[in-house]
Protein backbone atom coordinates (compact mmCIF):
# COMPACT_ATOMS: atom_id res chain seq x y z
CA UNK A 1 0.00 0.00 0.00
CA UNK A 2 2.57 2.50 0.80
CA UNK A 3 4.75 1.50 -2.17
CA UNK A 4 1.36 2.15 -4.23
CA UNK A 5 0.78 5.60 -2.98
CA UNK A 6 4.94 6.64 -3.34
CA UNK A 7 4.40 5.54 -7.41
CA UNK A 8 0.76 7.72 -7.70
CA UNK A 9 2.91 10.24 -5.43
CA UNK A 10 5.99 10.44 -7.84
CA UNK A 11 3.35 10.49 -10.68
CA UNK A 12 2.11 13.65 -9.33
CA UNK A 13 5.01 15.16 -8.91
CA UNK A 14 6.60 14.22 -12.75
CA UNK A 15 3.10 16.09 -13.67
CA UNK A 16 4.09 19.00 -11.82
CA UNK A 17 7.50 19.01 -13.46
CA UNK A 18 6.12 18.86 -16.61
CA UNK A 19 3.69 21.67 -15.97
CA UNK A 20 6.70 23.88 -14.95
CA UNK A 21 8.92 22.63 -18.00
CA UNK A 22 5.69 23.80 -20.34
CA UNK A 23 5.57 27.26 -18.29
CA UNK A 24 8.72 28.08 -19.32
CA UNK A 25 9.01 26.14 -22.89
CA UNK A 26 5.53 27.04 -24.40
CA UNK A 27 5.70 30.45 -27.02
CA UNK A 28 2.93 32.28 -25.53
CA UNK A 29 1.05 33.44 -22.41
CA UNK A 30 -1.91 31.55 -23.68
CA UNK A 31 -0.03 28.09 -24.54
CA UNK A 32 1.62 28.61 -21.59
CA UNK A 33 -1.41 29.15 -19.00
CA UNK A 34 -2.28 25.55 -20.29
CA UNK A 35 0.20 24.02 -19.22
CA UNK A 36 0.77 25.58 -15.84
CA UNK A 37 -3.14 25.46 -14.77
CA UNK A 38 -4.28 21.90 -15.91
CA UNK A 39 -0.85 19.60 -15.66
CA UNK A 40 0.08 21.33 -12.26
CA UNK A 41 -3.81 20.84 -10.82
CA UNK A 42 -3.76 17.00 -11.69
CA UNK A 43 -0.19 16.61 -10.70
CA UNK A 44 -0.62 18.41 -7.08
CA UNK A 45 -4.35 15.91 -6.65
CA UNK A 46 -2.36 12.74 -7.29
CA UNK A 47 0.40 14.25 -5.19
CA UNK A 48 -1.60 14.51 -2.16
CA UNK A 49 -3.89 11.61 -2.91
CA UNK A 50 -0.45 9.73 -3.05
CA UNK A 51 0.65 10.70 0.10
CA UNK A 52 -2.70 10.43 2.12
CA UNK A 53 -2.95 6.63 0.21
CA UNK A 54 0.80 5.59 1.99
CA UNK A 55 0.22 7.10 4.79
CA UNK A 56 -3.66 6.54 5.40
CA UNK A 57 -2.96 5.84 9.11
CA UNK A 58 -1.95 9.14 10.00
CA UNK A 59 -5.84 10.37 10.20
CA UNK A 60 -4.96 13.39 7.82
CA UNK A 61 -7.55 11.70 5.08
CA UNK A 62 -10.37 14.53 5.68
CA UNK A 63 -7.66 17.14 5.84
CA UNK A 64 -5.89 16.29 2.66
CA UNK A 65 -9.32 16.15 0.50
CA UNK A 66 -10.41 19.52 1.74
CA UNK A 67 -6.97 20.65 0.18
CA UNK A 68 -7.34 19.10 -2.77
CA UNK A 69 -11.16 20.49 -2.81
CA UNK A 70 -9.36 23.91 -2.64
CA UNK A 71 -7.61 23.59 -5.19
CA UNK A 72 -9.89 22.06 -7.88
CA UNK A 73 -11.90 25.56 -6.66
CA UNK A 74 -9.71 27.87 -7.04
CA UNK A 75 -6.92 26.93 -9.69
CA UNK A 76 -9.84 27.62 -12.33
CA UNK A 77 -10.61 30.59 -11.24
CA UNK A 78 -7.69 31.87 -11.31
CA UNK A 79 -6.28 30.82 -14.66
CA UNK A 80 -9.55 32.37 -15.97
CA UNK A 81 -9.21 35.58 -15.26
CA UNK A 82 -5.60 35.41 -15.84
CA UNK A 83 -5.90 34.24 -19.50
CA UNK A 84 -8.99 37.13 -20.27
CA UNK A 85 -7.02 39.83 -18.55
CA UNK A 86 -4.10 38.65 -21.10
CA UNK A 87 -6.71 39.01 -23.82
CA UNK A 88 -7.63 42.52 -22.91
CA UNK A 89 -4.33 43.95 -21.78
CA UNK A 90 -3.68 42.92 -25.86
CA UNK A 91 -0.79 40.04 -25.56
CA UNK A 92 -0.63 38.94 -29.32
CA UNK A 93 -1.51 35.26 -29.69
CA UNK A 94 1.53 33.45 -31.18
CA UNK A 95 2.32 33.24 -35.36
CA UNK A 96 1.45 29.63 -35.41
CA UNK A 97 -2.16 29.55 -33.83
CA UNK A 98 -5.37 29.04 -35.47
CA UNK A 99 -8.19 30.08 -34.22
CA UNK A 100 -9.22 33.19 -31.75
CA UNK A 101 -12.80 32.58 -30.32
CA UNK A 102 -12.88 35.83 -27.90
CA UNK A 103 -11.72 38.30 -30.79
CA UNK A 104 -14.74 36.51 -32.94
CA UNK A 105 -16.88 37.48 -29.86
CA UNK A 106 -15.38 41.25 -29.28
CA UNK A 107 -16.18 42.08 -33.11
CA UNK A 108 -19.23 40.08 -33.27
CA UNK A 109 -20.42 42.12 -30.30
CA UNK A 110 -19.17 45.45 -31.52
CA UNK A 111 -21.00 44.53 -34.69
CA UNK A 112 -24.44 44.55 -33.11
CA UNK A 113 -23.76 47.70 -30.95
CA UNK A 114 -23.48 49.76 -34.02
CA UNK B 1 16.36 16.20 2.14
CA UNK B 2 15.39 19.27 4.17
CA UNK B 3 18.99 21.06 3.65
CA UNK B 4 18.68 20.55 0.39
CA UNK B 5 15.23 22.37 -0.33
CA UNK B 6 16.16 24.94 1.97
CA UNK B 7 19.42 25.68 -0.38
CA UNK B 8 17.25 25.17 -3.22
CA UNK B 9 14.61 27.69 -2.07
CA UNK B 10 17.00 29.91 -0.65
CA UNK B 11 18.84 30.40 -3.93
CA UNK B 12 15.80 31.21 -5.68
CA UNK B 13 14.51 33.51 -2.74
CA UNK B 14 17.88 35.80 -3.23
CA UNK B 15 17.41 35.40 -6.95
CA UNK B 16 13.54 36.87 -6.76
CA UNK B 17 14.55 39.55 -4.14
CA UNK B 18 17.20 40.27 -6.89
CA UNK B 19 14.62 40.78 -9.42
CA UNK B 20 12.25 43.07 -7.24
CA UNK B 21 14.92 45.64 -6.73
CA UNK B 22 16.87 45.83 -9.73
CA UNK B 23 13.67 45.30 -12.23
CA UNK B 24 12.36 48.86 -13.73
CA UNK B 25 8.68 47.16 -13.90
CA UNK B 26 6.65 47.61 -10.88
CA UNK B 27 4.48 44.93 -11.62
CA UNK B 28 7.41 42.48 -12.05
CA UNK B 29 8.64 43.77 -8.56
CA UNK B 30 5.65 43.48 -6.72
CA UNK B 31 4.97 39.71 -7.78
CA UNK B 32 8.87 38.93 -7.12
CA UNK B 33 7.92 40.51 -3.63
CA UNK B 34 4.95 37.67 -3.79
CA UNK B 35 7.45 35.09 -4.56
CA UNK B 36 9.82 36.09 -1.76
CA UNK B 37 6.66 35.49 0.86
CA UNK B 38 5.54 32.17 -0.52
CA UNK B 39 8.68 30.76 -0.53
CA UNK B 40 9.78 31.89 2.70
CA UNK B 41 6.31 30.49 4.07
CA UNK B 42 7.35 27.14 3.07
CA UNK B 43 10.91 27.65 4.34
CA UNK B 44 9.35 28.88 8.07
CA UNK B 45 7.11 25.70 8.13
CA UNK B 46 10.54 23.73 7.70
CA UNK B 47 12.08 25.13 10.09
CA UNK B 48 9.13 23.75 12.23
CA UNK B 49 7.37 27.10 13.23
CA UNK B 50 4.11 26.96 11.32
CA UNK B 51 2.63 29.68 13.34
CA UNK B 52 4.98 32.20 11.24
CA UNK B 53 4.83 30.16 8.15
CA UNK B 54 0.72 30.52 8.23
CA UNK B 55 1.29 34.70 8.85
CA UNK B 56 3.55 34.57 6.16
CA UNK B 57 1.10 32.98 3.91
CA UNK B 58 -2.06 34.71 4.68
CA UNK B 59 -0.42 38.35 5.08
CA UNK B 60 2.96 38.29 2.70
CA UNK B 61 2.13 36.65 -0.15
CA UNK B 62 -2.00 37.28 0.02
CA UNK B 63 -2.70 40.63 1.74
CA UNK B 64 0.92 42.46 1.13
CA UNK B 65 0.57 41.86 -2.81
CA UNK B 66 -3.18 42.68 -3.35
CA UNK B 67 -2.32 46.33 -1.02
CA UNK B 68 1.01 46.63 -3.55
CA UNK B 69 -1.17 46.38 -6.17
CA UNK B 70 -4.21 48.51 -5.17
CA UNK B 71 -1.32 50.95 -4.33
CA UNK B 72 -0.42 50.93 -7.83
CA UNK B 73 -3.31 51.45 -9.26
CA UNK B 74 -3.92 54.74 -7.13
CA UNK B 75 -0.78 56.53 -8.35
CA UNK B 76 -1.28 55.31 -11.98
CA UNK B 77 -5.17 56.39 -12.62
CA UNK B 78 -5.37 57.67 -15.69
CA UNK B 79 -2.03 56.69 -17.23
CA UNK B 80 -3.39 53.81 -19.68
CA UNK B 81 0.43 52.82 -20.86
CA UNK B 82 2.33 50.58 -18.72
CA UNK C 1 12.14 1.99 -0.65
CA UNK C 2 8.86 3.86 -0.33
CA UNK C 3 10.80 6.97 1.47
CA UNK C 4 13.21 6.92 -1.19
CA UNK C 5 10.76 7.26 -3.88
CA UNK C 6 8.71 10.43 -1.86
CA UNK C 7 12.14 11.89 -1.83
CA UNK C 8 12.69 11.29 -5.39
CA UNK C 9 9.04 13.48 -6.26
CA UNK C 10 9.93 15.92 -3.54
CA UNK C 11 12.97 16.36 -5.95
CA UNK C 12 11.36 16.48 -9.07
CA UNK C 13 9.11 18.77 -7.49
CA UNK C 14 11.39 21.04 -6.52
CA UNK C 15 12.88 21.76 -10.28
CA UNK C 16 9.26 22.48 -11.24
CA UNK C 17 9.89 25.46 -8.99
CA UNK C 18 13.25 26.45 -10.35
CA UNK C 19 11.98 25.99 -14.04
CA UNK C 20 8.54 28.19 -13.39
CA UNK C 21 11.19 30.41 -11.78
CA UNK C 22 13.20 30.74 -15.00
CA UNK C 23 9.89 31.89 -16.17
CA UNK C 24 9.91 34.47 -13.98
CA UNK C 25 12.91 36.20 -14.47
CA UNK C 26 12.72 36.19 -18.54
CA UNK C 27 9.05 36.32 -18.84
CA UNK C 28 8.15 39.53 -21.47
CA UNK C 29 5.01 40.61 -19.84
CA UNK C 30 3.51 40.84 -16.89
CA UNK C 31 1.12 37.88 -17.48
CA UNK C 32 3.73 35.54 -17.62
CA UNK C 33 5.51 35.91 -14.47
CA UNK C 34 1.78 35.95 -13.00
CA UNK C 35 1.60 32.67 -14.86
CA UNK C 36 4.91 31.51 -13.37
CA UNK C 37 3.66 32.30 -10.17
CA UNK C 38 0.56 29.94 -9.94
CA UNK C 39 2.51 27.46 -10.97
CA UNK C 40 4.90 28.11 -8.16
CA UNK C 41 2.09 28.68 -5.94
CA UNK C 42 0.51 24.79 -6.70
CA UNK C 43 3.71 22.89 -6.62
CA UNK C 44 4.31 25.01 -3.09
CA UNK C 45 1.16 23.35 -1.89
CA UNK C 46 2.54 20.23 -2.70
CA UNK C 47 5.87 20.87 -1.48
CA UNK C 48 3.79 22.14 1.93
CA UNK C 49 2.35 18.69 1.87
CA UNK C 50 5.57 16.66 1.24
CA UNK C 51 7.31 18.64 4.33
CA UNK C 52 3.90 17.31 6.99
CA UNK C 53 4.73 13.91 5.81
CA UNK C 54 8.40 14.01 6.07
CA UNK C 55 7.79 15.97 9.68
CA UNK C 56 5.37 13.37 10.32
CA UNK C 57 2.90 16.08 12.30
CA UNK C 58 -0.74 16.67 10.62
CA UNK C 59 -1.26 20.33 11.77
CA UNK C 60 1.67 21.40 9.00
CA UNK C 61 -1.59 20.42 6.85
CA UNK C 62 -3.37 23.83 8.31
CA UNK C 63 -0.81 25.86 6.37
CA UNK C 64 -1.42 23.98 3.08
CA UNK C 65 -5.20 24.52 3.83
CA UNK C 66 -4.75 28.37 4.08
CA UNK C 67 -2.20 28.26 1.33
CA UNK C 68 -4.47 26.50 -1.46
CA UNK C 69 -7.69 29.02 -0.33
CA UNK C 70 -5.22 32.62 -0.14
CA UNK C 71 -2.92 32.18 -2.94
CA UNK C 72 -5.10 32.35 -5.78
CA UNK C 73 -6.30 35.84 -4.85
CA UNK C 74 -2.97 37.52 -5.50
CA UNK C 75 -2.93 36.14 -9.16
CA UNK C 76 -6.40 36.96 -9.45
CA UNK C 77 -5.67 40.70 -8.12
CA UNK C 78 -2.70 41.08 -10.69
CA UNK C 79 -5.20 40.32 -13.96
CA UNK C 80 -7.81 42.89 -12.66
CA UNK C 81 -5.11 44.85 -12.68
CA UNK C 82 -3.85 43.86 -16.07
CA UNK C 83 -7.57 44.11 -17.43
CA UNK C 84 -7.82 47.56 -15.48
CA UNK C 85 -10.67 45.98 -13.50
CA UNK C 86 -10.00 47.59 -10.12
CA UNK D 1 32.35 54.78 -9.91
CA UNK D 2 33.71 55.16 -6.44
CA UNK D 3 29.67 54.89 -5.27
CA UNK D 4 29.75 51.07 -6.20
CA UNK D 5 33.10 50.38 -4.57
CA UNK D 6 31.92 51.96 -1.33
CA UNK D 7 28.61 50.19 -1.60
CA UNK D 8 30.88 46.99 -2.93
CA UNK D 9 33.04 47.48 0.72
CA UNK D 10 30.34 48.16 2.90
CA UNK D 11 28.34 44.84 1.62
CA UNK D 12 31.85 43.22 2.56
CA UNK D 13 32.10 44.92 5.94
CA UNK D 14 28.20 43.53 6.26
CA UNK D 15 29.54 40.13 5.48
CA UNK D 16 32.88 40.01 7.58
CA UNK D 17 30.41 40.94 10.82
CA UNK D 18 27.95 38.22 10.10
CA UNK D 19 30.55 35.52 8.97
CA UNK D 20 30.85 34.66 12.88
CA UNK D 21 26.99 33.86 13.09
CA UNK D 22 27.46 31.40 9.88
CA UNK D 23 30.67 29.58 11.41
CA UNK D 24 29.44 29.20 15.19
CA UNK D 25 25.74 28.19 14.12
CA UNK D 26 24.71 25.49 15.81
CA UNK D 27 21.16 24.04 16.64
CA UNK D 28 19.69 24.56 20.18
CA UNK D 29 19.05 20.79 21.55
CA UNK D 30 17.73 22.46 25.20
CA UNK D 31 15.68 25.11 26.07
CA UNK D 32 16.43 27.59 28.08
CA UNK D 33 14.99 28.45 31.78
CA UNK D 34 12.40 31.28 30.13
CA UNK D 35 11.34 28.98 27.67
CA UNK D 36 11.16 25.76 29.54
CA UNK D 37 9.15 27.59 32.08
CA UNK D 38 6.59 28.54 28.99
CA UNK D 39 6.30 25.41 27.73
CA UNK D 40 5.48 23.69 31.30
CA UNK D 41 3.45 26.21 32.04
CA UNK D 42 1.36 26.31 29.17
CA UNK D 43 0.50 22.75 29.16
CA UNK D 44 0.23 22.05 33.03
CA UNK D 45 -1.57 25.31 33.87
CA UNK D 46 -2.96 26.67 31.07
CA UNK D 47 -4.15 22.89 28.99
CA UNK D 48 -3.39 24.95 25.85
CA UNK D 49 -1.75 22.80 23.26
CA UNK D 50 -0.43 25.25 21.48
CA UNK D 51 2.07 27.32 23.21
CA UNK D 52 2.75 29.81 20.77
CA UNK D 53 -0.82 30.92 21.22
CA UNK D 54 -0.37 30.34 25.39
CA UNK D 55 2.25 33.07 25.05
CA UNK D 56 0.22 35.66 22.83
CA UNK D 57 -2.34 35.34 24.18
CA UNK D 58 -1.54 34.90 28.02
CA UNK D 59 2.03 35.82 28.99
CA UNK D 60 2.31 38.28 26.55
CA UNK D 61 -1.13 39.26 26.86
CA UNK D 62 -0.89 42.94 27.15
CA UNK D 63 1.46 43.64 24.14
CA UNK D 64 -1.46 41.61 22.40
CA UNK D 65 -3.53 44.14 23.15
CA UNK D 66 -1.04 46.76 22.68
CA UNK D 67 -0.84 45.16 18.59
CA UNK D 68 -4.56 45.90 18.44
CA UNK D 69 -4.07 49.02 19.65
CA UNK D 70 -1.63 49.91 17.15
CA UNK D 71 -3.84 48.13 14.03
CA UNK D 72 -6.21 50.53 14.86
CA UNK D 73 -4.27 53.24 15.20
CA UNK D 74 -3.25 52.26 11.28
CA UNK D 75 -6.77 51.83 10.16
CA UNK D 76 -7.63 55.28 11.46
CA UNK D 77 -5.12 56.84 9.99
CA UNK D 78 -5.72 54.99 6.79
CA UNK D 79 -9.52 56.17 6.95
CA UNK D 80 -8.38 59.81 7.26
CA UNK D 81 -5.92 60.20 4.95
CA UNK D 82 -7.90 58.27 1.85
CA UNK D 83 -11.36 59.56 0.97
CA UNK D 84 -12.78 58.25 -1.72
CA UNK D 85 -13.51 59.99 -4.94
CA UNK D 86 -15.56 60.12 -7.55
CA UNK D 87 -13.79 58.40 -10.89
CA UNK D 88 -14.60 59.32 -14.13
CA UNK D 89 -12.74 56.29 -15.37
CA UNK D 90 -14.77 53.22 -15.98
CA UNK D 91 -13.62 50.05 -14.82
CA UNK D 92 -14.04 46.80 -16.86
CA UNK D 93 -16.55 44.11 -15.51
CA UNK D 94 -15.17 40.40 -14.28
CA UNK D 95 -16.27 37.87 -15.93
CA UNK D 96 -19.04 35.89 -15.23
CA UNK D 97 -16.94 32.66 -13.38
CA UNK D 98 -15.33 35.10 -11.12
CA UNK D 99 -18.56 36.79 -9.86
CA UNK D 100 -20.41 33.03 -8.77
CA UNK D 101 -16.74 31.58 -8.04
CA UNK D 102 -16.12 34.57 -5.27
CA UNK D 103 -19.68 34.37 -4.04
CA UNK D 104 -18.98 30.66 -3.42
CA UNK D 105 -15.54 30.89 -2.15
CA UNK D 106 -16.53 34.05 0.04
CA UNK D 107 -18.51 31.33 2.33
CA UNK D 108 -15.36 28.54 2.39
CA UNK D 109 -12.96 31.11 3.16
CA UNK D 110 -15.00 32.60 6.15
CA UNK D 111 -15.98 29.61 7.54
CA UNK D 112 -11.73 28.57 7.35
CA UNK D 113 -11.04 32.33 8.81
CA UNK D 114 -13.31 31.35 12.00
CA UNK D 115 -11.86 27.53 11.87
CA UNK D 116 -8.35 28.61 12.21
CA UNK D 117 -9.60 31.86 15.50
CA UNK D 118 -11.12 29.23 17.42
CA UNK D 119 -8.94 26.76 17.36
CA UNK D 120 -5.91 28.71 17.88
CA UNK D 121 -4.76 26.80 21.19
CA UNK D 122 -5.15 23.70 19.31
CA UNK D 123 -3.69 24.04 15.87
CA UNK D 124 -1.20 26.52 14.32
CA UNK D 125 -2.92 30.19 13.41
CA UNK D 126 -5.12 32.37 15.75
CA UNK D 127 -6.47 35.73 15.77
CA UNK D 128 -4.42 37.39 13.62
CA UNK D 129 -4.55 35.10 10.56
CA UNK D 130 -8.05 34.35 10.99
CA UNK D 131 -8.99 38.22 10.23
CA UNK D 132 -6.67 38.14 7.34
CA UNK D 133 -8.68 35.24 6.04
CA UNK D 134 -11.93 36.90 6.61
CA UNK D 135 -10.16 40.15 5.35
CA UNK D 136 -9.27 38.38 1.87
CA UNK D 137 -13.03 36.92 1.41
CA UNK D 138 -14.06 40.50 1.59
CA UNK D 139 -11.73 41.15 -0.78
CA UNK D 140 -12.82 38.28 -3.16
CA UNK D 141 -15.88 40.31 -3.35
CA UNK D 142 -14.18 43.77 -3.76
CA UNK D 143 -12.17 41.96 -6.45
CA UNK D 144 -15.43 40.51 -8.65
CA UNK D 145 -17.48 43.68 -8.60
CA UNK D 146 -15.42 47.28 -7.90
CA UNK D 147 -19.00 48.88 -6.76
CA UNK D 148 -19.59 46.85 -3.62
CA UNK D 149 -20.50 48.89 -0.83
CA UNK D 150 -19.59 47.75 2.62
CA UNK D 151 -22.21 48.54 5.69
CA UNK D 152 -19.97 50.79 8.01
CA UNK D 153 -22.05 50.80 10.67
CA UNK D 154 -21.77 46.69 10.93
CA UNK D 155 -17.87 47.14 10.67
CA UNK D 156 -17.93 49.59 13.26
CA UNK D 157 -20.08 47.69 15.42
CA UNK D 158 -18.52 44.33 15.37
CA UNK D 159 -15.03 46.47 16.09
CA UNK D 160 -15.63 48.44 18.88
CA UNK D 161 -17.67 45.77 20.40
CA UNK D 162 -14.93 42.88 20.23
CA UNK D 163 -12.27 45.27 21.53
CA UNK D 164 -14.49 46.46 23.94
CA UNK D 165 -15.02 42.74 25.44
CA UNK D 166 -11.32 41.93 24.94
CA UNK D 167 -10.88 44.47 27.82
CA UNK D 168 -13.58 43.39 29.73
CA UNK D 169 -12.52 39.74 29.82
CA UNK D 170 -9.03 41.24 31.16
CA UNK D 171 -10.98 43.36 33.79
CA UNK D 172 -12.79 40.05 34.57
CA UNK D 173 -8.98 38.27 35.68
CA UNK D 174 -8.53 41.42 37.81
CA UNK D 175 -11.64 41.11 39.66
CA UNK D 176 -12.44 37.36 39.86
CA UNK D 177 -8.56 36.16 40.84
CA UNK D 178 -6.77 39.19 41.84
CA UNK D 179 -4.34 42.55 41.75
CA UNK D 180 -1.82 40.44 38.86
CA UNK D 181 -3.81 38.65 36.60
CA UNK D 182 -4.95 41.07 34.25
CA UNK D 183 -6.11 38.69 31.09
CA UNK D 184 -5.49 35.79 32.81
CA UNK D 185 -7.42 32.79 30.72
CA UNK D 186 -8.08 30.44 34.45
CA UNK D 187 -11.24 32.53 34.71
CA UNK D 188 -13.55 29.78 32.62
CA UNK D 189 -12.92 26.20 33.55
CA UNK D 190 -10.09 24.89 31.81
CA UNK D 191 -11.42 21.68 30.42
CA UNK D 192 -9.44 18.54 28.70
CA UNK D 193 -6.31 18.89 27.61
CA UNK D 194 -6.94 18.86 23.34
CA UNK D 195 -10.10 19.65 23.49
CA UNK D 196 -12.17 22.75 21.50
CA UNK D 197 -13.84 23.91 24.98
CA UNK D 198 -10.15 24.09 26.61
CA UNK D 199 -7.37 26.22 27.60
CA UNK D 200 -10.11 29.00 29.53
CA UNK D 201 -10.62 31.76 27.87
CA UNK D 202 -7.87 31.39 25.30
CA UNK D 203 -10.33 30.43 22.40
CA UNK D 204 -12.67 33.59 23.47
CA UNK D 205 -9.91 36.00 23.57
CA UNK D 206 -8.82 34.81 20.18
CA UNK D 207 -11.78 35.01 18.72
CA UNK D 208 -12.45 38.15 19.40
CA UNK D 209 -8.94 39.39 18.52
CA UNK D 210 -10.33 38.10 15.00
CA UNK D 211 -13.24 39.78 14.78
CA UNK D 212 -11.36 43.26 15.66
CA UNK D 213 -8.73 42.34 12.86
CA UNK D 214 -11.02 41.55 10.29
CA UNK D 215 -12.95 43.87 10.25
CA UNK D 216 -10.23 46.62 10.77
CA UNK D 217 -8.37 45.31 8.08
CA UNK D 218 -11.70 45.09 6.31
CA UNK D 219 -12.25 48.89 6.71
CA UNK D 220 -8.72 49.70 5.02
CA UNK D 221 -9.18 47.55 1.87
CA UNK D 222 -12.50 49.13 1.24
CA UNK D 223 -10.97 52.49 1.41
CA UNK D 224 -7.88 51.59 -0.36
CA UNK D 225 -9.62 49.49 -3.27
CA UNK D 226 -13.57 50.59 -3.44
CA UNK D 227 -14.08 53.11 -6.04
Amino acid sequence: MELFGAIVTLAGSILLFLGALGILRMPDVYNRMQAGTKATTLGSILFLAGISIGHYECGCFGKMVIIILFVIFTNPISSNTLARAAHFAGIKLTSRSVKDDLADDDLEKKGEEK
Amino acid sequence: MISIIITVLGVVMILAAFLAIRTKNLLAAIISAGVISLLASVIYLMLAAPDVAMTEAAIGSGLTTIIFIFTLKKIRKGDLND
Amino acid sequence: MADLIYNIAAIIALAGIVLSFVRLILGPTAADRAVALDGMTIIAISLIVFIAYYSNRVIYLDVAIVYGLISFVGIVAVARYLERGI
Amino acid sequence: MIKRIFILLAILGLILMFLPFLRDFEFHQELGELSSQYVEGSVNDLNSQNVVTAVIVTYRGLDTLGEVTVLFLATAGVGFLLRKKKTSLKSRGSSELLQTGSQFLFVLIILTGIYIFTHGHLTPGGGFQGGVLITTAFLLLILADTNLKFNHKILLFVESISGAFYVIIGLFGVLLIGMNSFLDPAILPLGNFGKLLSAGAIPLIYSLIGLKVGSELTTIIDKMGGE
